[in-house]
């Protein structure tokens, strides 16, 4: 449970990594940014982000791992005081073996969307669908991306 | 939260597979089911009718590249999507993918087209 | 984050004690009655029940004090198993003053929609609409209210 | 997740006010308002109609109950509900409290009734 942070109202969802749910972390994301009153396009933009960072979480992150527990955590931060630029600030995070966040530079430099089978489409969405992306991944840890889309 | 696969047939020799609802990472398997049904049929023009598809994501998309990799591997095989003001073109935008397909912007183009 | 139980599926969600979130709650709620095959009806009385105890944790529990952490926390148990008799656990707990079991019991009984305006509404239409209802409220801890939906 | 509160005169005399989409907590009080404003201007013949309430709770419940109160106060004034299938209408059956409004099926019946 979350202690208040002063200047954002805080939203925790927390669900099994299974691509059953995604259709949970859609929904509330897409409520979330209708009442930071987000246009229907950055909505959009900020519900696939979401989604797409939940699908690395499910596929990657516990793969051949019996021994993790498998969830996956986002935190909605809606930052919505009318002085400043408001914005909704996303924490998706899981607690599977983690990868080395100099690949990650790599996959959102490569963007190879000429060959989409190979890896690169779900980083580069979130990269190019979100104003400010960040990844702090380790194997003890797990990964967690902060994503911020600004209103 | 479904995904509804309905089959027709557009026109002589084309299989037309209309998608409704989201397209995700749970859901999309039933597109790819239906598609190897359709090609040991011995069917492989597919049209996709995208228009009422309500989401979608990077494993959805992944199953229409699939699909159509499988299809022209076939000979004169293929797959045409209809796509308009869905969300399925906006995300095939941002990626760029457009690029891969051949892109109809409703049934009756297609039909013309073909 | 949770400590997964075994035969259940579980999804936690915070949010801040506020009537803006309620729609929040609403929404999960009927997705998940969806996910677990409800009829309408069924997941539109989950769903009435949810946000009536949310309602109560806002309106109630925090009320006069500043001190507390003003949060609501919703649990759901998906129980799935084929071979058993499916039900939905629903856990909803604020950190609020809590309040004495034993009026629960009164409200429980009185039911009183002869006269709305006076306390019952809440508490009644949980207890119609649920199949099990139980509390757990103590000033210590707050109020823990814990019901069951049978499919 | 929003409450759209429209008025308009459905018979000398009445007011009509539709309310549609959420009437909870949240929302609610939007209802209040127009009330109060209405009975500030002399209107307390109040036909409510919820067909379009997509949900309600126990506080949305209340102001209509309060609404129903402030214009028994006055001389004449009332409150009539329209709810047919709406989720309103199971809601305040539920509750028992269906039993304190007078219920027309539609606005017709409103019209004819009043
Ligand atoms: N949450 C995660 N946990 C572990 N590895 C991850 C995670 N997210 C991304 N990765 C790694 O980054 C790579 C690139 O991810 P992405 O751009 O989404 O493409 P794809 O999922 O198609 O491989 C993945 O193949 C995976 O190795
Ligand atoms: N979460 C809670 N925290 C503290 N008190 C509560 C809580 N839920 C219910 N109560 C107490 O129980 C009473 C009955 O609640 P309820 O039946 O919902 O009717 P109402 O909310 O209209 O009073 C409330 O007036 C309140 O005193």
């Amino acid at each position: 449970m979350i202690k208040s942070a002063k200047e954002a109202a805080v939203i925790d969802l927390d669900l099994p990594a299974s691509v059953e749910y995604l259709v949970i972390a859609r929904l509330i994301t897409s409520l979330v940014c209708k009442r930071m009153g987000f246009s229907e396009e950055k909505a959009e933009d900020t519900t696939i982000a979401v989604a797409e960072a939940c699908i690395n979480s499910i596929k990657h992150a516990y793969r051949n791992n019996q021994k993790y527990v498998k969830r996956v955590n986002i935190r909605y931060l809606l930052y919505q005081e009318e002085s400043t630029q408001q914005k909704l600030a996303i924490v998706v995070k899981d607690f599977g073996k983690g990868f080395d966040p100099y690949f990650v530079q790599l996959y959102i430099e490569r963007a190879d969307v000429e060959r989409p089978e190979t890896v690169g489409l779900g980083i580069f969405l979130i990269k190019t669908l979100m104003d400010e992306v960040e990844y702090d991944s380790s194997p003890a840890r797990g990964t967690q991306l902060r994503m911020i889309k600004y209103k | 939260m479904d995904l509804k696969v309905k089959i027709e047939e557009l026109k002589k020799g084309y299989v037309l597979i209309i998608l409704a609802g989201d397209m995700d990472a749970y859901t999309s398997i039933q597109f790819r089911n239906v598609v190897d049904d359709l090609i040991k049929r011995g069917e492989y023009k597919l049209i996709v009718d995208t228009e009422e598809i309500t989401c979608i994501d990077s494993v959805g998309l992944g199953m229409l590249l699939g699909a159509l990799k499988k299809t022209r591997e076939k000979k004169g095989g293929g797959l045409w999507l209809i796509c308009n003001g869905s969300r399925a073109k906006r995300f095939l935008e941002i990626t760029g993918l457009d690029k891969n397909f051949t892109i109809f912007s409703d049934r009756s183009h297609a039909y013309r087209e073909l």
